[in-house]
């Protein structure tokens, strides 16, 4: 079954995409089954563990509080993924047209990189003021930075030799190279990156509440409320941000595939 | 495919097409220098057609770029139409289309052929009209608004020699454009190739592989041996290439002699390792 | 995650000796560039910060926000307080470092044994993948914070014979919450990048699905893998951060990032000690990986860049 | 001389096997507020009562009562405010001893800010730790009337500089810790320390919002029905007290030895914190640790009167009746009171303590 | 090229190596059902070389994955010496070589050739016994050590056909093996294929674009037409093909009536588009 590569039929062809929808609710609903099984039947803690209805029911209880929160810590995620996104677009083009950029921005990318964002959140609420959101935004947007960065110099770096040469029989402009080659090359994979900087953007965004600012975001109250042991509050606050990071998520994708859209594939 | 509107034209330029004198090219790689090619000469008439085949790494394609000043020789000067090839290139007087059909995946077959008219400040009314043109040329009339990944491979390279002809180029260089494709498709593209030079009166400069394609689109067949690229020998075909006639030339006699001569001027180049060899030339 | 573009594969090239070198010094000058950008900003700049409207787009400059670059070296080699005992701040940290190196790299192989078998599990069965992919990409998405209680308070319930459960553990678990997911993700890629041609080959071979993955899917894999195994290590060492930080686990970065965190009113220097710690962690570990991919670079004959 | 010379929690038992093994659970990193526990450690009380006591910090999110809760550990030192949330979600847990009978609660703001009392929050961004540390703002503000549609509450970091750089108008502070914070950073003004004439201080001590903080709690169910557990629990109590006791008369050696077990603060901030712990402690009316029925009181009403951003109130209901005892404390103290120890601390005199740059 | 230790087999077997008999292949796609094959009769014999030759689409490939047992027909019956094609292929009853030539990069050239071995369990000591008399016959020893990627695409080649050889299979299954080379490679790499072939006695289906690929190689060239694929024609072909006149075969009158004749079957089933084209049959 591993090994057979070929053609699919037609009816199984719609029954794959059945099965692709069916199939990973089917693990949902198997896992949210146990667990519901875990605490309700045989009787695990629900003190740490709360119920999928326990936390339902808070997520229905405190509903527009989840609204409110979801709104404040998505808006830091999605202003980060703007100013990380296009930062990251400026310095690629910048590194793609002048090597010594990219060879000096190395160190910082790669630092940036592997850097947790729980060591800078303390440093950036200093440097950006703890009374706005501008440090979570910051933060939210150096998380998004890098994947950007790398994913649109790559993208910068695959112009196909035929059409640099094609470009050249032309006697085109460099403008009119990177408006006509350059730039559609890169574009996917430009939007590959920010799909991989939108879940990061979340996350970061979300942690950030950690370390301080203005309250009512999401990771400020999950903190809270796990804090009074209203785990499942806590875990309600924690659905609401698993949404978000979905919607990001499949947003910046639908993105992508718009971008990639009726492309070859090399 | 439909007739083009336009009457065929004659040459009409008298100077030669191309003009390559003692051209040699050096690679420097890291392991060293490369001779891609050394001591070539070659003058391409207008409206001549003549192929470049060899064996894999002879220079073709070097030769092919010096003359689209897409490399520079290391000695040596390449003139087209009289004109340094840099000129040339700036006064778009050459088409060309490579093995890669090179179509930019995010454009229409439309705008793909429209590309080099719409760089070089072509009016829309102009351009939707020549387009419309070279489509028809080529018979793709009714792709024009897909992308080319929805098209077959030997429907891209139409693509790309539309594009090629985009602005009535007197001169045609094309980089095993069939390379890719099947024998059947091949053979359909070649007659329509001969067909559209006789329309446009080009002259081209065709790298092949084949020995039967270069002989059957031919006028003269220009026989490269490697290490240092040489021009071992020009087989001069003597074919009745009337397009009515087009189809039945494959089978003829003359043809398979083309094909015999370019066979063992190839081989005087490079030794071939078993079984006895042909070693007079024509 | 789906069809990501591949860049066409590339031959890596070794470059000359100068041009190595020549890399270096613009990475140097890179570092410098940013220290310099940085004291000419806290010099020009107001001290309040450049405020547009509500937002303060720059920040500010004062020795609190902003202290000079070379207090923050300099004091790297003062000792961490003032009592007798006490090491330079850079030893301090680097054991701290070393500490939760230790506990990362635990994370790590967790992580790449259940995102291996999570590979596996989906490029044997179709309907696995279809199943518990979406889930792998979602689980992400959950904040760590989250669940550090809830692991620690599992774990210490753990107790077989002998075998107790530690706190470090708990913060290696975190950490493979984070590394598994490139893993299994770049290993289910690879465990899938064989040509088809590759793959009837062996069944030309009439050889089952277990000797396929041993002779085809895992050498092809490696090359899908590696990139995988460095995200994955960069990733151990954020959870691993971040874990001690939430579990509040001696001895590891993560506990003195919030200690100085919480002196850098009095002292905003020492701070940056364990930042500047923690990019050299998660570089070492990053770095690390490459010395496997030196040993296994026969079967990256094929370059990819994931 | 003690069992510190090994260090925390690596000194399981060790051959000596008729000692009773007991997990504390602290609610911060190790450090001068919790000096009493580790004194008691360092100079072997709890050795002394037959116990091998394993001290476990936390961090950011360890919730002390829910590790007790959880039966993690024996005993926790958690705020009462907070407990009282866990109780209401379900946890079995009971105040044992309420070692801070005061709280070290400040809202710091600049002298000139105006800000003299709660009711001056008004309008104002007032900043809080969260973390369940917020509830006495909540509590001293629903005082007056006020609430987080009011005023704007705004988390804090771990340190003082959203307030030094003027992002928040007034600042939490512990008097043991953030406060001394304030007092070791340089006013760029003057090139000198702050002084204490540079602030206003509101102590929540001094308000309605005043709650109950340090207190010891324990495992309920156990409490009732595991008879080794109650007499561990005297034990524990007496050797915590001796410990308070400790650190009261030694100040500096107190310091010395949470210093020694890696708390991260310069010297003369170490200090501060256990000066200022003990001025929370001592003088103990009723012996260190009695639960005073008035001041639990307070401390509930407050929290039934506390709405935080979301619309989420501490708790809805009055907690269940066994959710403190003096019972154990009582015997503790009186048994030490046997011993002629002095368990008020009528006599304490705190000393003065000089903060340097960086609390160095 | 070193001759081969052995001395040259006779086929041995007397049974067909394929029958292929009333065989229908329907793939089902989203956009419906497509007919590869249909009614397909096909006997090849035991030493015996055919080739496969059509129109891109025409079902070659799905044939010879048929009777690879890579695909199961929808009606009728494939027998590969006188066993099913599963049976023959857990037998290891034949070896087969792709366009591409499908070799694994992190494997040495021994290794890869090796590779069938190893999986079915022969000894270290046999195994390197065998590669080395593979690599002989196949003129790489010398490149026993290097990896795919140091090769030329020829050599590559070379190195899938010895491993496809590897046990010794009495049917060789090729689809296109010589696609991705160049002409002069090419006509080497055929010249040596029949070498091998007369060396081993094994029988051959042999997948092409080439006309005359299919000519100078094959006993019968199988020409088949699209939509639903058929078998057009099967041209016999009665050239000499003693090894050492195999060189000059190819310029023979003999090979260019064969191409003529396989040109024509083509054409007879799939209509050129321009020009005159012949109708007779040979
Ligand atoms: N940019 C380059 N740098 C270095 N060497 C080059 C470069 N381009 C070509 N060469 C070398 O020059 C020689 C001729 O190459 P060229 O591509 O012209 O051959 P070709 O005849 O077109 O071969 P093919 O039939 O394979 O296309 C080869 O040895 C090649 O390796
Ligand atoms: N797995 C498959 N699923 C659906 N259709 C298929 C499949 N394989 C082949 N086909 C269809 O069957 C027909 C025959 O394909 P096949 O690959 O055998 O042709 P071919 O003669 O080998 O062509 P080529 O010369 O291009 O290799 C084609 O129409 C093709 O689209
Ligand atoms: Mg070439
Ligand atoms: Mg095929």
């Amino acid at each position: 079954m591993a090994l057979t590569l070929s053609g699919r039929s037609a009816p199984s062809a719609k029954r794959d995409t059945t099965l692709r929808i069916v199939a990973p609710v089917a693990v949902g609903v198997l896992v949210l089954g146990v667990w519901q099984f875990l605490v309700s039947v045989v009787g695990v803690s629900d003190y740490l563990l709360p119920s999928p209805a326990a936390i339902v029911e808070q997520f229905v209880e405190f509903f527009p509080s989840m609204v409110s929160a979801t709104m404040i810590t998505g808006l830091n995620a999605l202003l980060g993924l703007v100013i990380g996104s296009i930062l990251g677009i400026l310095l690629a083009a910048l590194a793609a047209g002048w090597r010594p950029i990219d060879q000096m921005s190395a160190p910082i990318v790669a630092s940036l990189a592997v850097i947790p964002i729980v060591a800078l959140a303390p440093v950036l609420n200093s440097m950006f003021g703890a009374d706005s959101q501008f440090g979570r935004q910051a933060i939210a947007g150096l998380a998004s930075f890098v994947p950007v960065f790398i994913n649109t110099l790559r993208g910068f770096r695959q112009t196909l030799p035929v059409h640099r040469d094609l470009m050249k029989v032309y006697a085109a402009s460099s403008g009119q190279i990177v408006r006509t080659v350059t730039l559609p090359t890169a574009v996917p994979f430009v939007f590959t990156g920010i799909r991989i900087a939108s879940s990061l953007a979340v996350i970061s965004a979300l942690v950030a509440e950690y370390f301080g600012g203005p309250r009512g975001g999401l990771g400020g109250l999950i903190s809270t409320s796990a804090a009074s042991s209203a785990y499942p509050r806590a875990w309600a606050y924690v659905l609401a941000s698993i949404a978000l990071g979905l919607i990001f998520f499949l947003a910046t994708l639908a993105l992508e595939r718009l971008a990639t859209r009726g492309r070859q594939r090399t | 495919m439909t007739q083009l509107p336009e009457t065929p034209v004659a040459p009409t330029r008298t100077v030669d097409a191309v003009t390559v004198t003692g051209v040699d090219k050096t690679f420097d790689t890291r392991s060293g220098q490369v001779d891609a090619l050394t001591g070539i000469d070659l003058t391409v008439s207008a409206g001549e057609f003549i192929s470049l085949i060899g064996p894999s790494g002879c220079g073709k394609s070097t030769l092919m770029r010096l003359i689209a000043d897409l490399d520079q020789p290391t000695a040596g000067t390449v003139t087209v139409f009289g004109k340094s090839a840099k000129q040339a290139r700036l006064d778009q007087d050459y088409g060309i289309a490579f093995q890669q059909a090179g179509l930019l995946p995010w454009r229409t077959v439309a705008a793909n052929v429209g590309l080099p008219l719409e760089l070089h400040g072509a009016s829309g009314r102009d351009r939707t009209a020549r387009v419309g043109e070279l489509l028809d040329m080529v018979g793709l009339s009714d792709f024009a608004d897909r992308y080319p990944d929805q098209l077959s491979g030997g429907m891209q390279q139409r693509v790309a020699i539309a594009r090629a002809l985009a602005e009535k180029p007197d001169l045609l260089l094309m980089d095993e454009p069939f390379g890719a494709l099947d024998e059947m498709t091949r053979e359909r593209m070649q007659t329509e190739l001969l067909r559209i030079c006789a329309e446009t009166g080009a002259a081209v400069v065709f790298v092949t592989h084949s020995i039967p394609e270069a002989v059957y689109l031919s006028d003269r067949v220009v026989v490269m041996s490697p290490r240092p690229g040489r021009i071992q020998e020009i087989v001069p075909m003597g074919l009745n290439r009337d397009p009515a006639h087009a189809e039945a030339l494959r089978e003829e006699r003359a043809f398979f002699d083309g094909v015999t001569a370019v066979r063992e001027a190839l081989h005087t180049g490079s030794p071939v390792p078993t079984g006895a060899r042909g070693v007079e030339n024509r | 995650m789906t069809a990501e573009t591949l860049a066409p594969a590339i031959r890596r090239r070794r470059g000359a000796p100068a041009r190595e070198l020549a890399r270096w010094a613009y990475g140097v000058l890179g570092i410098l560039v940013l220290a310099a950008a940085w004291e000419l900003y806290k010099l020009l700049g107001p001290s309040d910060g450049v405020v547009i409207g509500d937002a303060r787009i720059l920040p500010r400059t004062t020795d609190l926000a902003m202290p000079h670059t070379w207090d923050m070296i300099a004091r790297l080699f003062d000792p961490v307080t003032r009592s007798a005992t006490a090491n330079p701040l850079w030893l301090e940290v680097a054991l701290a470092a070393l500490v939760t190196l230790g506990i990362a790299a635990v994370g790590w192989l967790v992580g790449i044994v259940v995102g291996f078998a999570l590979a596996l599990i989906m490029q044997r069965w179709r309907l696995a993948e279809w199943g518990l992919l979406p889930w792998i990409i979602l689980s992400q998405t959950v904040p760590l914070i989250a669940f550090a209680p809830v692991v620690r308070s599992w774990g210490s319930r753990i107790e077989i014979g002998a075998f107790e459960w530690q706190d470090w553990m708990s913060v290696a678990v975190i950490a493979s919450y984070l590394a598994f997911f490139p893993i299994a993700v770049g290993a289910l890629k690879g465990l899938q990048s064989p040509d088809t041609i590759h793959t009837e080959l062996m069944r030309t071979y009439g050889v089952g699905w277990w000797k396929t993955l041993v002779k085809l899917r895992i050498p092809a894999s490696i090359p899908y893998l590696l990139p995988a195994l460095r995200l994955g290590a960069a990733n151990a060492v954020i959870g691993a951060v971040v874990a001690e930080v939430s579990t509040g686990m001696q001895g590891g970065i993560g506990r003195i990032l919030i200690q100085y965190a919480g002196q850098a009113s009095g002292d905003p220097s020492k701070a940056w000690g364990p930042i500047f710690g923690s990019i050299v962690l998660g570089l070492a570990a990053a770095g690390s990986v490459a010395i496997l991919g030196a040993i296994l670079r026969n079967y990256r004959r094929v370059e990819i860049n994931a | 001389s003690g069992p510190a010379d090994s260090g925390t929690g690596s000194n399981t038992g060790g051959g000596d096997d008729e000692l009773t093994e007991v997990k504390l659970q602290l609610q911060w990193l190790p450090q001068g507020q919790f000096a009493g526990y580790f004194a008691a450690l360092d100079q072997g009380y709890f050795e002394e009562e037959g116990l091998d006591v394993e001290i476990i910090p936390s961090g950011g999110d360890i919730v002390p009562q829910d590790a007790l809760a959880n039966g993690d550990v024996d005993y926790a030192i958690a705020w009462v405010p907070k407990v009282l949330g866990s109780i209401e979600a379900g946890a079995n847990v009971t105040n044992i001893a309420q070692i801070f009978q005061r709280s070290g609660t400040l809202q710091v703001s600049w002298a000139d800010s105006g800000i003299e009392s709660v009711a001056d929050f008004e309008g104002k961004k007032i900043g809080s730790w969260g973390f369940g540390n917020e509830w006495e703002i909540f509590a001293a503000m629903a005082e007056e009337g006020l609430d987080s549609s009011t005023v704007e509450i705004i988390t804090q970091d771990f340190n003082m500089n959203a307030f030094l750089q003027g992002d928040i108008d007034a600042a939490q502070a512990m008097t043991y810790n953030e406060y001394a914070q304030l007092l070791e950073t340089v006013d760029p003004d003057t090139g000198e320390l702050y002084t204490e004439d540079d602030f206003n201080v509101i102590s929540y001590e001094d308000t309605v919002g005043a709650m109950l903080q340090d207190a010891i709690w324990a495992d309920s169910e156990k409490l009732e029905n595991d008879e080794d557990y109650q007499d561990t629990t005297v034990s524990f109590l007496k050797a915590v007290i001796k410990g308070w006791i400790f650190a009261a008369e030694n100040p500096e050696d107190a310091a010395e030895i949470t210093l020694a077990e890696g708390s991260g603060w310069g010297p003369s901030h170490e200090l501060w914190m256990v000066n200022e712990t003990n001025k929370l402690i001592w003088p103990a009316e009723n012996g260190i640790g009695f639960i005073d029925q008035a001041a639990f009181e307070r401390t509930v009403a407050g929290a039934l009167s506390a709405v935080n951003e979301s619309g989420a109130a501490l708790i809805t209901e009055e907690p269940p009746a066994g959710v403190w005892t003096n019972d154990y404390i009582q015997q503790a103290l009186d048994a030490l009171e046997e011993e002629g120890v002095d368990v008020t601390g009528e006599n304490f005199e705190p000393i003065e303590v000089t903060l340097n740059e960086g609390g160095q």
